[in-house]
């Protein structure tokens, strides 16, 4: 296999996972999705750090990557901790619930147009089609007489 | 390159057709066993179709299948559409996926030199840790298809039974560890090899470790002892109660499957493999060198199949034995009991790997394999007498508890 | 510039677009035609890879590497988190595969095990407890779509163009003509002094060398051997973060409910 | 009730030794037990092949019957109280000026849904003069569901296929003597 093209794809590959993560990072308001990303972006170093263990025939970024991963379940640990508690003082996952760490001399964001929530779908009830004859009962009938 | 991947080719057709007609003849076998334990008869009508031919009710996997697949395969309206299909899909796929690496008997010789391992993976030098990541996929089956289902019993039952599933791969890990430690691999078709060689099961060379394991498989195959994500008498269904047609068939042919895996890893790692004494070595039989003639390659297979069979009949036997156990029961034997066994087990395997040759001078082997069988004995007395499974979770007070423990 | 460098600003700048137009935004949200600049970016992109072995090789590397950034761009742009966790899962699965593809057999099972079997399947459980459906507002809105789907687009430009410039060499102009395109171009001059300076690369490891070494049998033999005694410091130090972060996300949880309680006590006090 | 009501009488489980603490000796005594129903004998009777034997058809409730006397008449008297005393209301009785003079009605429809039927032995109970009864028949099947309403001819014919294998539960006693003199005077 040609080593040098299997490492220029690695690579690329790889930089495009960090920068894929980026934009998540950036971009969205989810603090879950945002750890997602910040994963994601762990996953395109290790991808880097593998294929550069291949092509220097050596170990040590194999042995990086198991460390990467050692720490992405050490950070995921506390990440989950720390979400599930934000969101129990807030009540919600946006990250603007916590714009109260900003610096002293920013501005603080405020939202002026929330989109409106979508419509809850309408309930839709089983309309049961009539099976067989319907059963003519003359209940009363019957029971007038006890 | 190409003859590879067309033997690999032929192992995966052999292998998946052979694993879903087992599938559905041990829904049978499972149906008549539960049927002869309670003094029953069981299915024993469908024979061949068309005919007054009954064969002992051979037939019902064809006439259960075809009631399945001819369904209608009904979507609620409710539900979310795209994880509701992808769920039992990726469930049924991770299922399948796990016999790559799981070695179905040893080698076939054909045409005098060439040997074909019987692994879909036979390079694959990872293959246990590789088992446990399918099976830590198998919780995305279940997770999904509970919430995808819109229904809070469904929901619920996807957490249980994830909750349950993620609890009780850490003993079963543990379990396998002692195998690892001492056999130095986790390829395995070596850990059989390594049986086969020295003669002595790891059944009898780790008890703790096999008792860990099995329970611990018991678990993640949810058979019932532990069948908590069903439940079918108590708790509504758990993740597949939306579920109808050919998707429950995927979810319940997975759910078999898993059993099949666990029996599979059982017999391969604590019983030996294919190997039996006198019946499979191949000095037993006069034969010089390495190599093993196909019809020992044969007997090999069927030994392996033979073990299989035992296991699952005792998975099977094991269902109507037991009762169910509580949730709350099955946390505190997941973490209180199973978690310090399976470390036990592998603290006493380390020390035996380590001082291997010092205590097989003073002992001999059999001095070595009682210690453990001492060791094996005082743990389990020793979480007995320290770690009751508290059966009582009746709330006597009022005050509110710090952690939720009653 | 060349046809080459056109080839990555327009690839950059409709991967900007594909990620602006799929990101979850108030309005105007064209998923179908930012789905087909995103492949068109990433077609652009691949055509300036050398793809690696022969034919067999190369559609397992691209299958591979297609579907990881795809699910890659659909676990940014998904608006349900739950979604967008199912697809973190298969870009996990996806770089495991690529792993799996370079002979890291230890580091591909890992993955799944460690990330797709425990983180994702934690997040799910937290995703469900919030609103797994996506209804939110916040779920529905981006910061600054244009401005970070750029940012990271240009930044995946840069890369790759640095990378192309590192392995293909030839790609780049030839010492020869450097001199005349110094004298016409400032700015191509810097960047010529730039490629003459990229160090040169070590010579690629022979089938024969990486048989010996990292593509050895006993993967996981060796793969345990590195790390217990080159790097034996570090596992010690992994070990003692592992225990720290559980410790620590203990802390933070047994924190939380003596908070709770002593609420539901006091009364809020 | 709140749990630490002093009135709740807490009962404890009985305390476990330390094999069963252990908890695998008892399981391998249970698979013992299992393991013996296995191979024990069975008691499913295969049907078709295979009747029942129904130990006591007087208690058995299979299908009704209309009972006849010694004349070949229908015993019923249309006097509703089984279709009083059904629970499921499945008996739908016509009475008509009796053409006998031992009586004053008789049924001129008489009709049971076994559809609805729950097999109580109500009716049996009510009658006084012991004409409606259930008999060991089980294995009733009916194409529709029309089929399943059996008339006065089919009850009665119910009665003339199983009265020599089940004989009318109170055979011995007399037809119902009525005075009718005193009840018209």
């Amino acid at each position: 296999m040609d080593e040098l093209a299997l490492l220029h794809g690695y690579q690329t590959v790889g930089a495009m996972l960090v920068g894929i993560g980026i934009v998540g990072f950036l971009a969205r308001r989810n603090m879950i999705v945002m750890f997602l990303s910040l994963e994601m972006m762990l996953q395109g170093i290790s991808v880097t750090l593998v294929s550069w263990s291949r092509f220097h025939n050596d170990w040590g970024g194999q042995v990086l990557t198991v460390f990467i991963i050692t720490v992405a379940a050490c950070e995921a640990a506390i990440a989950l901790a720390l979400v599930l508690m934000l969101f129990r003082r807030a009540g919600g996952l946006d990250v603007l619930f916590w714009q109260q760490l900003r610096e002293s001399n920013v501005e603080p964001f405020i939202e002026h147009e929330l989109p409106e929530p979508p419509a809850e779908p309408a309930d839709r009830w089983p309309h049961l089609p009539p099976a067989g004859i319907e059963p003519q009962t003359e209940e009363e009938w019957h029971r007038s007489h006890v | 390159m190409l003859e590879l991947a067309a033997i690999a080719l032929v192992k995966v057709v052999i292998l998946s057709f052979g694993l879903l007609t087992a599938a559905a003849y041990l829904v049978l076998l499972e149906r008549r066993v539960a049927a002869w334990v309670q003094d029953r008869r069981g299915p024993n009508r469908v024979g061949i179709p068309l005919t007054s031919i009954r064969l002992f009710g051979l037939g019902q996997p064809l006439a259960d299948g075809l009631k399945f697949i001819f369904k209608e395969e009904f979507t609620p309206s409710h539900v979310d559409r795209w994880m509701y299909t992808l769920a039992p899909i990726s469930i049924l796929a991770t299922a399948l996926a796990v016999f790559a690496v799981i070695p179905f008997g040893d080698v076939l010789t054909l045409g005098g030199e060439r040997t074909i391992e019987l692994v879909v993976a036979p390079g694959f030098d990872a293959g246990a840790i590789y088992v446990f990541a399918l099976s830590s996929l198998a919780v995305y089956g279940v997770i999904l298809g509970g919430w995808a289902s819109n229904n809070k019993y469904s929901l619920l039952g996807g957490l249980r039974s994830s909750a349950q599933l993620i609890a009780y791969e850490l003993p079963l890990s543990l379990g396998l560890l002692g195998v690892v430690v001492v056999t130095g691999t986790l390829r395995l078709d070596e850990v059989i090899r390594t049986q086969a060689n020295e003669g002595i099961w790891f059944a009898f060379a780790q008890p703790l470790g096999l008792i860990v394991f099995v329970i611990a498989s018991f678990a993640e195959a949810a058979r019932l002892p532990f069948d908590l994500p069903e439940a079918e008498q108590e708790l509504v269904g758990g993740y597949h109660t939306e579920y109808s047609g050919i998707r429950l068939l995927m979810y319940l042919v997975a759910e078999f499957m898993h059993m099949i895996t666990a029996s599979f890893l059982i017999v391969i790692l604590f019983l030996g493999g294919w190997h039996f004494w006198g019946l499979t070595d191949a000095a037993a039989w006069g034969i010089e060198g390495e190599a093993v003639p196909l019809w020992l390659g044969v007997v090999r297979i069927v030994v392996l199949m033979a073990k299989v069979f035992v296991v699952i009949l005792f998975f099977m036997l094991t269902r109507w034995t037991w009762p169910r156990f509580r949730f709350d029961q099955l946390m505190n034997l997941a973490w209180k009991v199973m978690l310090p066994l399976g470390i036990a087990n592998v603290v006493m395997m380390a020390v035996v790997a380590e001082f291997e040759v010092p205590l097989t001078d003073r002992l001999g082997r059999g001095g070595v394999i009682g210690l453990t069988w001492v060791g094996t004995l005082l743990t389990l007395i020793v979480a007995a007498l320290l770690v009751p499974l508290h059966s009582d979770n009746r709330r006597r007070s009022i005050e509110p508890d710090l952690f939720g423990t009653s | 510039m060349n046809a080459m460098q056109w080839t990555f600003v327009v690839a950059t700048i409709s991967g900007a677009l594909a990620l602006w137009m799929l990101l979850p935004r108030k309005r105007f949200r064209g998923r179908r035609l930012g789905s087909l600049l995103g492949l068109v970016s990433l077609g652009l992109f691949a055509s300036q890879v050398p793809l690696p072995g022969g034919p067999a090789e190369r559609t397992v590397f691209i299958v591979l590497a297609g579907v990881t950034l795809a699910a890659a761009v659909c676990t940014v742009t998904f608006r349900s988190p739950v979604y967008c966790a199912v697809w973190f899962g298969l870009t996990l699965l996806g770089v495991s595969g690529l792993f799996l593809f370079q002979g890291a057999q230890f580091l591909s099972v890992a993955t799944v095990t460690v990330y797709a079997g425990a983180i994702v399947v934690m997040f799910l459980f937290v995703l469900m407890l919030s609103d797994p459906r996506g209804r939110t507002y916040y779920d529905r809105l981006s910061w600054e779509a244009m401005l970070s789907a750029s940012a990271g687009a240009v930044m995946i430009g840069v890369l790759s163009m640095t990378l192309h410039r590192v392995f293909v060499p030839e790609a780049a102009p030839p010492a020869a003509d450097a001199n005349n395109v110094a004298v016409a171009d400032a700015s191509g001059a810097s960047a010529n002094a730039e490629a003459t300076n990229v160090p040169a690369l070590p010579e690629p490891p022979t089938s024969e060398s990486l048989q010996a070494n990292i593509l050895a049998p006993e993967h996981v033999a060796r793969l345990g051997g590195a790390l217990f005694s080159r790097y034996l410091v570090t596992v010690e130090a992994a070990g003692v973060l592992l225990l720290v972060a559980l410790v620590g996300a203990t802390s933070i949880m047994a924190h939380a409910r003596f908070e709770q309680l002593r609420r539901s006590r006091h009364g809020n006090g | 009730m709140r749990a630490d009501d002093p009135a709740i009488r807490w009962i404890e489980e009985p305390k476990l030794g330390l094999s069963g603490k252990m908890y695998l000796p008892l399981i391998f005594q249970g698979l013992t037990t299992t393991a013996r129903h296995l191979v024990g004998p069975k008691r499913t009777v295969s049907f078709p092949e295979q009747r029942p034997n129904i130990a006591d058809p007087l208690i058995y409730r299979g299908v009704h019957r209309l009972n006849r006397d010694q004349e070949g008449r229908v015993k019923c008297v249309a006097c509703f109280l089984c279709a009083t005393a059904c629970p499921a209301h499945c008996i739908d009785i016509v009475a008509a000026e009796s053409p006998w003079p031992d009586r004053e009605k008789y049924p001129e429809h008489f009709v049971i849904d076994e559809l609805r039927c729950i097999f109580c032995g109500m009716c049996e109970e009510a009658c006084p003069v012991d004409a409606i009864e259930l008999t060991s028949l089980f294995d009733l099947t009916g194409r529709t569901r029309e089929e399943m309403f059996f008339d006065k001819e089919k009850l009665l014919s119910v009665f003339d296929q199983t009265k020599d294998a089940e004989p009318p539960k109170s055979a011995g006693l007399p037809p119902l003597q009525r005075p009718e003199e005193e009840h018209h005077s």
